[in-house]
């Protein structure tokens, strides 16, 4: 798996560059101005896209794009497969509401807190970590990943809720954020961690730093005899990609209005990992496309599952169809098969053909 | 004393699971460089079959036959896999971890589509329910027919992979598939045969934790698959008696930590795992060319 | 007459086509070199003859044609391959890589000669091949093809990294095999295509710009110079 | 969401968010069978409950608690204004914050999580909670001043909360109460069963939610503990009667509810009929279900448009379920309710639970919350 | 900091002195107690037979594997225990036997990219690439142009034939060490698969960069570009420096004829 080679075409950053920026622009402004439609798409949401239903649903798919996005930075631009991510989400959501719970502070001051301990934690990890390569580092997050987890659940309950969570204060929620008709608010919260996400990880690509990660990837021990020390890029993409997804978070904790330990399970990384390779791991818009993507998927299947044209199925179908999870892991292989590369690519149609035979 | 004995011996029961799990996965990822997810699936898979042939013939002739059961219905299920989903696939490693992510999620919902979310009881043969008095201690008789089968298992695959050719060819094709079949073999074939010999360790494990729980649920195989990486990783992979190494290993830390402490239990094997690895700092760079 | 007949052989690769209609015979004995300066397309031939690219236009072997068949096959029926980056199995040992290369009936004699020929071989045995030097590397990659019962030989830069005297003593050894077994050979050692004599085929961007014997075209500054860009008729030798 | 086709001026739309799919699906569905026979039961079959339409649109959580507060604002966005439901404590406690956020109705259930007591003043709840289960527990040893207590249960927030009401509960009756915690990854349990013979315990209490409980019990059977303590745990749904099964004559069950623990009243039997017509079976959450249509009923007869009269309406009120009498207490809306004693008899894999005793409510009534977390006005 | 590395350089130390190298791996002596000095400015080619620990010596030296004996110096610091990456910080550069390049990427992406990494100092430092991005692609460019590989600049490296790669090893090589003082540069084999209308080009740039300053090793089985470029010759023999000399004298070394050059073709 480390040696995974994606075989983006070449690049001729200039250009591309600026009429990216022009793409993105576009993309963003229609998500922004998203709450005032009142349009329905039936079918796809349930409800006008200003219900509040319909907004948070779309705004959990805008944060899950975001952590793909920060995911990504480590896995597919720089090539480091890490297991734990979603330590840093846990760290983001558990410290602030922790902070805010139990220490009374502001949600502010506790969410800065959360991203400062989150910066010391990647920092020390990732300096840990890194120094064994490949599947060797992806285990060893893995361990740590695990070791949040239990911590979370079962470490000390009345902090951290165990199992079940824990609701942050409503009293420390501001005004704008509460009750549903204030969804647009978290809405656009949501996005705005997406854009920041975005312009993070797309300017670092672009940047000095970013080239030597990706050249990282390609061929580390070549980057070594250039002069370059891999172990600080990889760090550096470590823990930027850690602050994102702490800040995800963060987001994410606004959105449930609480903590939720299923963050730290080794299988929510997963779905991080799941999301940027649905849209194409290195590509530019692959992990915003995954993430939206999975976040529909995952939350909206239920719907498909209990509606009553699948009600209406002979037994032998409607059983399996009745499982939500059983369409999302069925959807997956399906887009394998169809969007080669990553549903990115597909919708670019940018997949390198090479006349290489299966043997 | 006796506790000591007891916590050995049902350590080495937790072993032999762990290795039964692992050994496949092992074999898969060791051989193919295949991360392959679905293989917790597999192993609920075995399960069930097997429990459904217990379910109709009790007694030893159905646990013997539910065992042959869940090896077969591991390997079918396999071996459909790797031709319909992972050959296809071969040379995009990611698109296969995501496709075997896909089946690690349908199946078990699958499962649970045909047999229900409650887990199902398993009624063991009379003398396979019982205790052995070891040193005073009780040790469940399931855990000595988990240990039996996993180490014939671990000799099995020795002997198959040290001496035939389809193990060295597999190992090969990872590296370069295009030299493999340049050199007049046609590694799909070994391919194939690896990924159902890994499914029928799946679905042998299935069979067996099923005995081991006295039940079957469709999550089972997957709640094992941590561990089971964990335990491939500090094994090394693709080396089968290093799994076996590192399976008791992290059985018998596991079962200590355990009667520890409840919380040290669940935090030991993760520990083990990060000292292990930062220790003995395992770094897969390029090889001097 | 020829053992291999290429006919209009057509390869693209990533989009662009690298070679547009190669046509040229590989005779049924003794050598015959395909030669061309860098990038045109040499490798490329070899690798469509083994069915390792998508190919157009025909490849018949011993009257059989060998476009569509899977890479296996065509090896099966005879036609042993020495790539250009040696493609040994690094993480293999030394006695790994020759056992998968083996035909079934371990043929015992052929292991003795190919010892002879490269002791280094045995001698390494259990070493694994990645670790090996580069040109050990190509020793083992010669050598194990040397242990199958061969009918052409496909053989892409064998000298490559060698030391003279090795690089001498393979292109002898060759030359032995060449009298049973005939090869394809591309080099750009001309000390060693000398040796071998025989005919060669000079590529030029992915088309045959010349046929003929070898000894001719090497005496022939004109033409080597125009095909290979060498102004010494006795051109470079190692 | 599903909504029926009718609507209009003279329906209510009662929204539910429980898990149909994942783990919690067999309870989810124990739930809404309660809660369609609780609706045929008072609507006389009719779907008309005090001239008004009722229309329940039900959302499947999956047991995640984001696809749970995405459905409840969903329906809040639809303007439902009454919500019910919820197997997992995690869940329930998410969507009573989004209910209180936005003033609506929560009836909760089959949640057993302490803390939704006394939560918030919109939330209540149509089930029991933990202490209930306990206290019942208690209610079967005698005197136990002197006498070792042990809890055996999973190292989660669920098992440390029954460690530490055990302790409250049977504690204050004198008993030296221990834990033994079981880490969330463990497969074998024979390591804690040598610890629970060290202990010597005169009472085992097992609070068990995690699946594998039938390794739990052989093992305890096997290394002899059922032999040597006596042993209560809570009886959990049909499903896993075989799983207790074997070891089952040796242990005294606590019981929320079990098929005929209602000894047969008028509402019992009419939810079992109503189920067995709709295909079920009646088991250990229906009840749940039937009582949420019980208060959601009494709630919108009181009025449709103002939450604070439902509030006001539920807050004491007593009435007769399927289960015996509840009382939704005003304090904290603690639901004051019977649970019962039960034993397992059969064999192989058939069992089937007798009635030992029903334990009065009050006697298991959970102790007033000291600070109010609302001011009843 | 690379200014202080001028000053502070003794001027009498060789640019490359080796002292009592040893490796040992897997149980096997793979170099043993190799002593070497290589003037600053010279060009020293170094020959063997196959296995000699040619590649391996280089590897020592650039740090990619750890000598398990002896001291590596270069332009008199101690420079055994640093890791690759720090090394080339004094001007040490090399190309690989098995080239190896970033597949994924351009062909020009490579050479920036190396260029980037001599440019932008010790750490790759954060400067962003608008700021040295102009001068990367500049640098890149020339050497790509002196390796006439110009023309390739867009196409992904990987798909470049195996004369194309070695090519571009070098290219990377130049654009790398373009803005070092005093390069130590480390050529393995850089004729191997070249060409034979190539190998006097080549040969010819090797002696342009030479002559610019750079002190240059060169492992080659072509005794032709061999001759006409060294200045000494140091052959290996089983791990063991067997002669250090002008090349007419290693020709003549009878040793060398027979473990090495055998009859020529
Ligand atoms: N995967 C690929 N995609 C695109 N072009 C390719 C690919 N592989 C090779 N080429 C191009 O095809 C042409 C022929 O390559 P080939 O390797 O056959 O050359 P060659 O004659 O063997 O040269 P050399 O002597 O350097 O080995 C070259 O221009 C090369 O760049
Ligand atoms: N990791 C290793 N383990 C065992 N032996 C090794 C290892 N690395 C290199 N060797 C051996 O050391 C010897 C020197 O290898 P090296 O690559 O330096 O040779 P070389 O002089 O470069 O030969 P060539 O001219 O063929 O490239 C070889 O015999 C090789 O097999
Ligand atoms: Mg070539
Ligand atoms: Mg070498």
């Amino acid at each position: 798996m480390t040696r995974a080679r994606f075989s983006a075409p070449p690049v001729r950053y200039r250009r591309i560059w600026r009429n990216n920026w022009l793409r993105a622009l576009i993309v963003f402004a229609v998500l922004y101005f998203l709450p005032y439609s009142t349009i329905s798409i039936p079918g796809v949401f349930d409800g006008p896209l200003d219900a509040p239903g319909v907004l948070q649903l779309l705004a959990v798919c805008l944060v899950f794009a975001g952590l793909a996005v920060s995911y990504d930075l480590l896995f597919g631009h720089t090539g480091v497969m890490s297991f734990g991510h979603g330590m840093f989400v846990t760290a983001g959501m558990y410290v602030t509401t922790i902070l805010v719970n139990h220490a009374g502070y502001a949600l502010f001051t506790s969410a800065a807190l959360a991203l400062a301990v989150t910066l010391i934690a990647s920092l020390l990890l990732g300096a840990v970590a890194l120094r064994v390569g490949g599947i060797g580092f992806a285990m060893v997050t893995l361990a740590f990943g695990q070791a949040v987890s239990i911590l979370v659940i079962s470490g000390s309950p009345q902090l951290t809720g165990g199992e079940q969570g824990q609701t942050l204060n409503s009293s420390a929620v501001p005004a704008a954020l509460d009750g549903v008709r204030n969804t647009a608010n978290l809405y656009w919260i949501a996005l705005a961690y997406l854009v920041l996400c975005a312009a993070a990880v797309w300017g670092l690509t672009a940047s000095t730093p970013g080239r030597v990660m990706r050249a990282i990837h390609e061929n580390e021990r070549r980057v070594e005899v250039l002069g370059l020390n891999p172990y600080l890029f990889k760090l550096l993409a470590f823990i930027v990609s850690g602050l994102l997804a702490a800040g995800g978070g963060i987001v994410y904790l606004l959105l449930l209005g609480g903590a939720t330990p299923t963050v730290s399970t080794s299988n929510f990384t997963l779905s991080l990992l799941v999301m940027v390779v649905l849209g194409g791991a290195g590509r530019r818009w692959g992990a915003i496309v995954g993430g939206l993507v999975y976040g529909y998927a995952s939350q909206s299947l239920t719907r498909v599952s209990g509606s009553s044209a699948i009600a209406g199925l002979p037994g032998i179908l409607r059983g399996p169809l009745e499982q939500p999870l059983f369409l999302l892991g069925a959807a997956f292989v399906l887009i394998v098969f169809f969007a080669p590369g990553g549903l990115a690519g597909r919708l670019a149609a940018k997949t390198t053909t090479t006349g290489i035979k299966e043997g | 004393m006796t506790t000591l004995v007891l916590l050995t011996a049902t350590g080495l029961g937790l072993a032999a699971l762990y290795f039964l799990v692992a050994s496949g996965l092992s074999l898969i990822f060791g051989l193919m460089d295949v991360l392959n997810f679905a293989h917790g699936a597999f192993v609920s898979i075995g399960g069930y079959v097997g429990w459904t042939v217990a379910d109709h013939l009790s007694g030893t002739f159905g646990l013997v036959g539910s065992l042959l059961a869940g090896i077969a219905a591991g390997a079918a299920v396999a071996a459909a896999t790797e031709l319909a989903v992972i050959r296809p696939l071969y040379g995009r490693p990611l698109d296969q971890v995501l496709a075997t992510v896909g089946l690690g999620l349908a199946i078990p919902a699958l499962l649970q589509a045909i047999w229900g979310a409650d887990s199902r009881t398993w009624l063991l043969p009379g003398w396979l329910a019982g205790t052995v008095n070891v040193a005073g201690a009780h040790v469940p008789t399931v855990r000595f027919l988990l240990i039996g089968i996993a180490v014939a298992l671990l000799i099995a695959l020795r002997l198959l992979l040290g001496r035939t050719r389809a193990g060295l060819i597999v190992r090969a094709g990872v590296e370069d598939r295009e030299m493999v079949t340049a050199l007049g073999i046609d590694v799909r074939r070994a391919n194939s045969a690896v990924f159902a010999l890994g499914g029928a360790a799946a679905g042998l494990a299935g069979v067996l934790y099923g005995l081991y729980q006295g039940s079957v649920s469709p999550g089972d195989g997957t709640s094992l698959l941590v561990f089971a990486f964990v335990v491939v990783v500090l094994g090394g992979a693709g080396s089968i008696t290093g799994t076996a190494v590192a399976a008791i290993a992290v059985g018998l830390v596991q079962q200590y930590a355990d009667y520890a402490s409840a919380s040290l239990g669940d935090e030991s094997v993760v520990i083990l795992l990060a000292a292990v690895l930062l220790l003995r700092r395992r770094n897969l760079q390029g090889r001097p060319a | 007459m020829s053992l291999l007949e290429i006919a209009d052989l057509r390869v693209s690769l990533g989009g662009s086509a690298i070679l547009h209609g190669v046509t040229f015979d590989v005779a049924a004995s003794g050598v015959t070199a395909l030669l061309g300066r860098n990038g045109v397309g040499k490798t490329t031939t070899a690798k469509a003859i083994l069915g390792l690219y998508a190919s157009a236009g025909s490849i018949r072997f011993d009257g059989r044609e060998l476009i569509g068949l899977p890479t296996y096959a065509v090896a099966r029926l005879g036609i042993g391959y020495v790539p250009e980056d040696r493609g040994v199995f690094s993480a293999l040992t030394v006695a790994e890589n020759m056992r998968l290369a083996e035909p079934r009936d371990r043929a015992t004699a052929a292991y003795d000669y190919v010892y002879e020929l490269f002791p280094v071989l045995k001698h390494r045995a259990a070493q694994s091949a990645g670790t090996l030097s580069g040109g050990e590397q190509q020793m083992l990659a010669i050598g194990r093809i040397l242990l199958r019962p061969n009918r052409l030989l496909v053989v892409d830069e064998p000298t490559k990294g060698l030391s003279p005297k090795v690089a001498a003593e393979v292109a002898h050894a060759l030359k032995e095999v060449a009298r049973t077994v005939p090869i394809l050979l591309i080099e750009q050692n001309l000390g060693v295509v000398r040796t071998m004599a025989g005919r060669s085929v000079v590529l030029d961007t992915g088309r045959v710009a010349h046929r003929g014997e070898t000894r001719d075209l090497l005496a022939n500054p004109v033409l080597t110079n125009q095909l290979l860009g060498v102004s010494t008729a006795n051109g470079v030798s190692s | 969401a599903s909504p029926a086709a009718a609507s209009g001026s003279a329906t209510v739309k009662i929204g539910i968010i429980t898990a149909e799919s994942g783990p919690y699906a067999p309870y989810g569905e124990e739930y809404l069978a309660g809660l369609k026979a609780g609706l045929d039961y008072l609507s006389h079959g009719t779907g008309v409950i005090d001239g008004r339409k009722v229309q329940l649109v039900i959302d499947d959580d999956a047991d995640s608690p984001a696809t749970a507060v995405n459905d409840a604002k969903d329906l809040i966005g639809q303007g439902v204004t009454l919500i019910g439901g919820t197997v997992d404590s995690a869940i329930a406690l998410q969507v009573a914050a989004v209910a209180a956020q936005n003033k609506v109705l929560y009836i909760a259930g089959p949640a057993a999580v302490d803390q939704l007591d006394n939560l918030n003043r919109y939330t209540f709840r149509s089930g029991r909670e933990s202490y209930q289960d306990i206290a019942t527990a208690g209610s079967f040893v005698g005197d136990l001043t002197g006498k070792k207590v042990v809890v055996l249960a999973q190292d989660s927030e669920f098992g440390t909360a029954n460690a530490t009401g055990v302790k409250a509960v049977l504690g204050a009756k004198g008993a030296s109460v221990s834990s033994v915690l079981v880490p969330l990854s463990a497969t074998d349990f024979t390591p804690f069963t040598a610890k629970i013979l060290a202990a010597k315990p005169d009472l085992l209490f097992v609070a068990w939610a995690g699946t594998n409980a039938n390794a739990l019990w052989t093992a305890l059977n096997q290394q002899g503990v059922l032999g040597a303590t006596q042993v209560v745990t809570g009886l959990a749904n049909v499903a896993t009667y075989p799983a207790t099964g074997p070891a089952g004559s040796k242990i005294t069950f606590l019981a929320h509810y079990f098929p005929g623990a209602g000894a047969g009243n008028a509402y019992e039997t009419a939810m079992t009929s109503a189920v067995k017509a709709a295909g079920g079976q009646v088991d250990l959450f229906t009840p749940d279900g039937f009582t949420a249509m019980q208060m959601f009923a009494h709630a919108f007869e009181a009025s449709t448009g103002d939450v604070n009269a439902q509030i006001k309406a539920l807050e004491g009120w007593s009435f007769a379920g399927v289960e015996g009498t509840y009382t939704v207490r005003a304090a904290d809306h603690a639901l004051l309710q019977p649970e019962f004693e039960a034993k397992l008899t059969g064999s192989g894999t058939t069992w089937t639970p007798q009635l030992v005793k029903a334990v009065a409510p009050d006697q298991i009534a959970p102790p007033l919350p000291s600070t109010p977390a609302w001011s009843t006005s | 900091m690379v200014h202080l590395v001028t000053t502070l350089r003794p001027e009498t130390a060789a640019a490359l002195s080796l002292t009592g190298i040893g490796w040992r791996v897997g149980g096997r002596t793979v170099l043993e107690d190799i002593d070497l000095a290589v003037r600053d400015g010279e060009l020293l080619a170094v020959i063997g037979p196959n296995g000699a620990g040619k590649t391996s010596l280089f590897n020592l030296v650039t740090g990619l594997t750890r000598s398990s004996a002896g001291r590596i110096e270069l332009h008199g610091r101690d420079v055994t225990t640093l890791p690759a990456h720090r090394r080339v910080r004094h001007g040490l550069g090399r190309t690989f036997q098995t080239s190896s390049v970033l597949p994924g990427m351009t062909v020009a992406q490579n050479a920036e990219l190396a260029a980037q990494a001599a440019i932008s100092g010790p750490y790759g430092s954060l400067k962003p690439w608008s700021r040295i991005g102009a001068r990367a692609r500049a640098t890149a460019a020339e050497a790509l142009e002196r390796t006439r590989l110009s023309a390739d600049a867009t196409r992904r490296a990987g798909s470049l034939s195996h004369g194309g790669k070695r090519k571009l090893e070098l290219a990377i090589l130049l654009a790398g060490q373009a803005s070092r003082p005093q390069q130590i540069l480390l050529l393995d084999e850089p004729m191997a698969g070249m060409a034979v209308e190539e190998v006097p080009e080549l040969t010819a740039l090797i002696r342009e960069i030479h002559a610019s300053g750079a002190t240059i090793l060169m492992v080659e089985h072509h005794m032709e570009v061999v001759l006409g470029l060294a200045e000494r010759i140091a052959v290996l023999h089983h791990g063991a420096l067997l002669a250090c000399d002008v090349p007419s004298l290693i020709t003549e070394n009878p040793t060398v004829r027979e473990a090495y050059l055998g009859e020529p073709l």
